[in-house]
């Protein structure tokens, strides 16, 4: 049974929502658009259990004293912080203290992590750009190709020549020709495997993200 | 609940962009208000009425049947005449007695309105009088006229035959394959690599570090992910390797809790499943990518599998994982970041290899048999594709048009 | 004054990650166990604000008041039950004797996405496909998409082997991937650049003041 | 080991100061490298061009967001200041939530520099929510969808705005963003009202903005950093679009350097591993 009921509310459901696509009635959409807001209900009420999960991992951390243990103290710390202003006795609108930690810690901590991929894709592309095959010589030519193609250095390297030699002009060219037909590829063999692996999952083959028995 | 509203909103931006055209071409006179104001005579005659109404169901069997199409003959003195009219009013009415309500004023010049939002299948009344701004002209009716409350969108008829085909194709060769046909399914590179990968992190005494991605369990390849996250785990949990599963979405952390202690369970381990180890980091994707790298670089796993869906962070954590010097393997079907994991890891699952990867590992004659039916499906395709191009070659384009759904 | 300390408190956070470049050490950790906390805590705090507020708590303590409808405007109160009981359903794994029912939320979640997700895909990246690439075969360039695609498709075929005539195809697809991978990566730099040069200008410009 | 196995075995933190070294000093000595002008931004510069001065305004939407920040906001201070350089009037709004404190910042920035004052020179309007619906009803009545500006101020009470009514009295709309913004202006103000529309995005969106440029649709288009840098070098203002393409050139330069390194570094110390085992053997 306690297998049983989640698969079959699975099943019901998919089909449903399969259906949905294909039937204008409106007695359909209207329950299938409710449906999918439960949905995103579900998954806001979920943050608690990874706050939760968050919580348990510091906090064992502290309590056995394991390295690094005091920076997680700042993570609770700073958790605490930002849960007392956004709390009900304080206040998410712009200007307020729950929205200034957002814009000055938050973003700009996450902006530069993000920005870090300026440097590491340059040492990735250092290591791993080598002509070991005829394979990794095409990647290898396409991308230099394309990154000259992309700065006025590059367009000054080739303006004397006819159009449809300029750098410029082949970047375009590689970037909506072979580059497309191969995504394109990639994304309707990849849709294939989606489809087949929503079927197993509205079937009850596929069940593993359920989990185990007991 | 949230289309509905927004196709509203959207029908009441256009109506009120049309509402407020039709003011705009009533403003215009004011222009000439430098005309003495004694030479303008007062306007007492009423344009000519529109010619006739047409109202008929809209995307007549597409549509739940809540939109009606109007056509109407301009008024005689619309653009010529007496030159005087500045727009129509449509009225609508559930009665054949009273006239209704405007639901509309349509600029001069305008001859075609589809009038949304309506009650489903019900019969609606439609009239239409020309303005010039002081009068009205007599109404112009139609045969009443109901929408169409459809059960089926023809449109998509393409989609739903292609898609029995596919669901066919699969149910068959998974009837075969566990009747017990021998299925042929060849080699995928990185999923040796996978063993592989646990096994030198077990001589290394280290731990193995799986990243199911950063999408969310609605996210299929999240679930192919799981699946390859169970496999992996009975590896590990047989050469008591500890394994550290990092998360992004707290669903996913509590799906892969499940995951891993069934796992263990499985393989007779229950007692070295450590909660502590799968871990909610944090929803934001940078804060996320941090931390993980935080856990390369402290708890030094041998070995870096990142399986699921990724964005931009892909980069950041491979050359990580790099520097720390373990062995990698990716696997993704989001291509704008394919090529990092490509040149960054040691071995990456491609596109359909992530969820071939997942029936491959199980060795599970039901999956195999799903595997046969997608490349089929491919060879349906690729059928329809080189059939389209060459029908396009010939002039019929009638064909491919059926695959143009939207 | 206020923004000085702001702005200070943000390029300290900056330079700290940035310090990871050279090797890990106290100040990384510690702006990235302090932005693991700030958003945990936000995450909570806007999730319950966008979601949960209005489409659980307020319809069923004020609708039911006979207050005008909000949320998703379905109107009837009481279906506002069904989200909140589901998303309560998954607390249970917090007490492991009922932890079972938590998957019935999760099937209900799965399932639901699973079967919103196959017609769209099949639409997108099939139908629309198909009938985008089957063009007709008269310029270079159109040669080049349909083989393209075929090729990679090809090298996608799991249950044969890649021998023969499909064994050529396979290999094209693999060129063609590897061409797109190579010019994919190379398109990217610049916009990782950008947001460098985002991130420096934002130390040397708001912060020093220095150009 | 020799100079290629020690190129192989390079620490990449020297990568990573190179990298630093590159973004940081064009801040101080510009290089001023070429910038060759592409057609898309000279067609966007000609449309600016082309407005009257103290007359009908140019309406710009600073639909960006911190995110997209670095590549769009040198787009917007070339515009302003050749708009401003010439006198034309100029009304900025957002259509993105964040995007207010970006768009007024950059406004008055501009609008400082080239001595214009707000009310007759130019106005801001602020954020509205609902994208394709403000866009829509601005078509209709500006003052409809903006009844005041961002600080209360009535439109009727703004003298630059007398006798701009909608977009009849716009000859140019811009739109700067990292999402489907710029599209939204060609789907609903283009298409329904034939509205100019020129656009600013990111260049990674660029290359899906091309077909609207063929297909008119769109007037002009930049693209990333390269498009502000070329809208600069036609304004002749150097400014940060200029400076982040001479970082740009000189990292994506020293990107292929490096691919070339290694791979020399690749086999020449694979060629001396053979000669090694050759002379083993």
């Amino acid at each position: 049974m306690r297998r049983e009921i989640p698969l079959a509310i699975t099943f019901l459901v998919g089909l449903f929502m399969l259906v949905d696509f294909f039937v204008p009635h409106h007695s359909v959409s209207a329950a299938a658009e409710e449906m999918k807001q439960w949905g995103t209900i579900v998954i806001a009420a979920s943050i608690l259990l990874g706050v939760g999960n968050l919580i348990r991992v510091h906090y064992r951390k502290i309590r056995r004293k394991q390295d690094g243990w005091g920076y997680s103290i700042t993570t609770l710390v700073a958790m605490s912080v930002m849960l007392y202003f956004g709390g009900p006795w304080g206040t998410i609108a712009e200007g307020s203290a729950f929205n200034w930690m957002f814009l000055n810690m938050q973003v700009p901590l996450q902006s530069t992590m993000f920005s870090l991929l300026a440097f590491f894709i340059a040492s990735a592309a250092y290591r791993a750009f080598r002509l070991r095959s005829a394979e990794a010589g095409l990647l290898l030519v396409a991308a230099i190709i394309v990154m000259l193609g992309r700065v006025p250095l590059g367009q000054l390297l080739t303006r004397g020549l006819p159009e449809k030699a300029t750098l410029p002009w082949l970047t375009e060219t590689i970037m909506t020709y072979p580059n497309m037909a191969a995504f394109r590829g990639i994304l309707m063999g990849a849709a294939l495997g989606v489809m087949a692996m929503g079927l197993r999952i509205i079937l009850g083959i596929e069940r593993s993200y359920l989990g185990g028995e007991k | 609940m949230k289309r509905t509203w927004l196709t509203f909103l959207a029908a009441a931006a256009v109506a009120t962009s049309l509402l407020g055209a039709a003011v705009a071409q009533e403003a215009a006179p004011v222009v000439e208000e430098e005309v003495p104001r004694e030479d303008v005579p007062l306007d007492t005659v009423a344009p000519a009425a529109p010619g006739a109404l047409t109202a008929r169901d809209y995307l007549d069997s597409n549509d739940a049947g809540d939109k009606i199409e109007l056509d109407w003959e301009l008024s005689p003195d619309d653009g010529a005449g007496s030159c005087d009219v500045a727009g129509y009013f449509l009225w609508r009415s559930r009665s054949a007695s009273s006239p209704g309500e405007i639901v509309a004023e349509l600029p001069s010049g305008q001859t075609h309105y589809v009038d949304r939002n309506l009650e489903p299948g019900a019969e609606y009344f439609y009239s239409i009088t020309a303005f010039d701004g002081t009068n009205e002209s007599a109404a112009v009716t139609c045969a009443p006229v109901a929408g169409r409350v459809n059960l089926f969108q023809t449109s998509r008829a393409s989609i739903l035959a292609l898609m029995l085909v596919f669901f066919g194709l699969v149910l068959v060769f998974t009837k075969l394959a566990e009747r017990g046909d021998e299925l042929f399914v060849r080699r995928i590179p990185g999923l040796n690599a996978i063993e592989e990968a646990v096994g030198r992190a077990t001589e290394m005494g280290r731990p193995v570090l799986y990243v199911p991605g950063i999408g969310e369990i609605d996210n299929i390849m999240t679930i192919a992910s799981l699946t390859i996250l169970s496999h992996v785990a009975k590896i590990t949990a047989r050469y008591e390797t500890p394994l550290i599963v990092p998360t992004a979405r707290a669903v996913v952390m509590s799906a892969a809790e499940e995951v891993v202690k069934q796992a263990y369970t499985e393989v007779g381990q229950p007692d070295a499943y450590n909660p502590d180890n799968i871990r909610y980091l944090s929803d934001a994707q940078f804060a996320f990518a941090g931390a993980v790298n935080g856990i390369m670089l402290r708890e030094k796993p041998a070995a870096n599998l990142y399986m699921g869906a990724f964005w931009a962070e892909s980069l950041l954590l491979a050359e990580t994982g790099f520097e720390a010097g373990a062995i990698q393997v990716a696997g993704t079907a989001m291509v704008s970041q394919l090529p990092f994991f490509v040149t960054a890891c040691d071995f990456t699952l491609m596109g359909e290899e992530l969820y071939a990867a997942s029936a491959y590992l199980s060795r599970e004659p039901k999956l195999l048999g799903g595997l046969k039916g997608s490349d089929w499906m491919k060879v349906v395709t690729i059928a329809l594709v080189v059939l389209g191009a060459v029908l396009n070659f010939m002039g019929f384009e009638t064909f491919v048009n059926w695959f143009r759904t939207q | 004054m206020g923004t000085l300390i702001w702005t200070t408190i943000g390029a300290i956070l900056t330079l700290s990650v940035y310090s990871f470049l050279y090797k890990d050490n106290p100040f990384y950790k510690f702006a990235e166990h302090l932005v693991v906390g700030v958003s945990a805590g936000y995450y909570l705090v806007i999730y319950y604000y966008n979601f949960i507020d209005p489409n659980v708590v307020t319809p069923v303590f004020q609708l039911r008041l006979g207050d005008q409808p909000i949320g998703f405007g379905s109107g009837a109160w009481w279906l506002a039950l069904i989200p909140g009981l589901l998303g309560l359903l998954l607390y249970t794994r917090f007490f492991p004797k009922v932890a079972w029912v938590a998957r019935w939320s999760l099937g209900i979640y799965v399932g639901g996405y699973a079967g919103l997700g196959i017609s769209p895909v099949m639409q997108a990246r099939v139908i629309e496909q198909i009938g985008a690439n089957a063009l007709p075969l008269t310029s270079v360039t159109n040669v080049l998409i349909v083989i393209g695609l075929l090729g990679t498709l090809a090298y996608f075929f799991f249950s044969m082997k890649h021998r023969g005539i499909l064994g050529v195809f396979a290999r094209t697809g693999i060129v063609f991937l590897m061409v797109g991978f190579g010019a994919s990566f190379g398109y990217t730099v610049m916009s990782r650049i950008s947001l460098l040069i985002g991130r420096v200008s934002f130390l040397l410009h708001d912060w020093l003041h220095l150009v | 080991m020799n100079v290629f196995e020690k190129m192989l075995a390079i620490d990449r933190r020297w990568i990573f100061l190179a990298i630093g070294i590159a973004v940081i000093v064009p801040f101080f000595f510009p290089l001023g490298l070429p910038v060759v002008v592409t057609p898309p931004v000279e067609h966007l510069h000609e449309a600016v061009d082309r407005i009257h001065p103290n007359d009908a305004p140019l309406l710009l939407s600073i639909d960006y967001a911190p995110a997209t920040l670095p590549e769009l906001e040198p787009m917007a201070m070339a515009i302003l200041r050749h708009a401003f350089e010439r006198d034309v009037n100029v009304v900025v709004m957002t259509l993105h939530p964040a995007g207010y404190g970006l768009a007024e910042s950059a406004l008055l920035q501009a609008a400082e520099e080239m001595g214009q004052e707000y009310g007759t020179d130019f106005c801001f309007l602020g954020f509205q929510p609902g994208t394709s619906a403000v866009i829509l009803g601005m078509g209709v009545n500006i003052a409809t969808v903006f009844p005041e500006d961002a600080y209360g101020t009535p439109l009727s009470e703004i003298p630059m705005m007398d006798g701009v009514r909608n977009y009849d009295e716009i000859p140019l709309v811009i739109s700067l963003a990292g999402w489907s913004a710029a599209e939204a202006w060609i789907y609903y103000a283009r298409q329904p009202f034939g509205q100019t529309v020129g656009a600013g995005v990111t260049a990674v969106m660029a290359t899906d903005f091309y077909p609207y440029l063929s297909s008119n649709q769109l007037v002009g288009l930049l693209g990333g950093m390269r498009g502000a840098a070329e809208y600069e070098v036609m304004i002749d203002r150097m400014d940060k679009g200029v400076q982040g393409m001479d970082s740009q050139s000189i990292i994506h330069i020293m990107i292929i350097i490096l691919i070339f390194a290694g791979n020399i570094a690749y086999f020449g110390a694979r060629r001396r591993k053979k000669q090694e085992e050759a002379e083993a053997a």
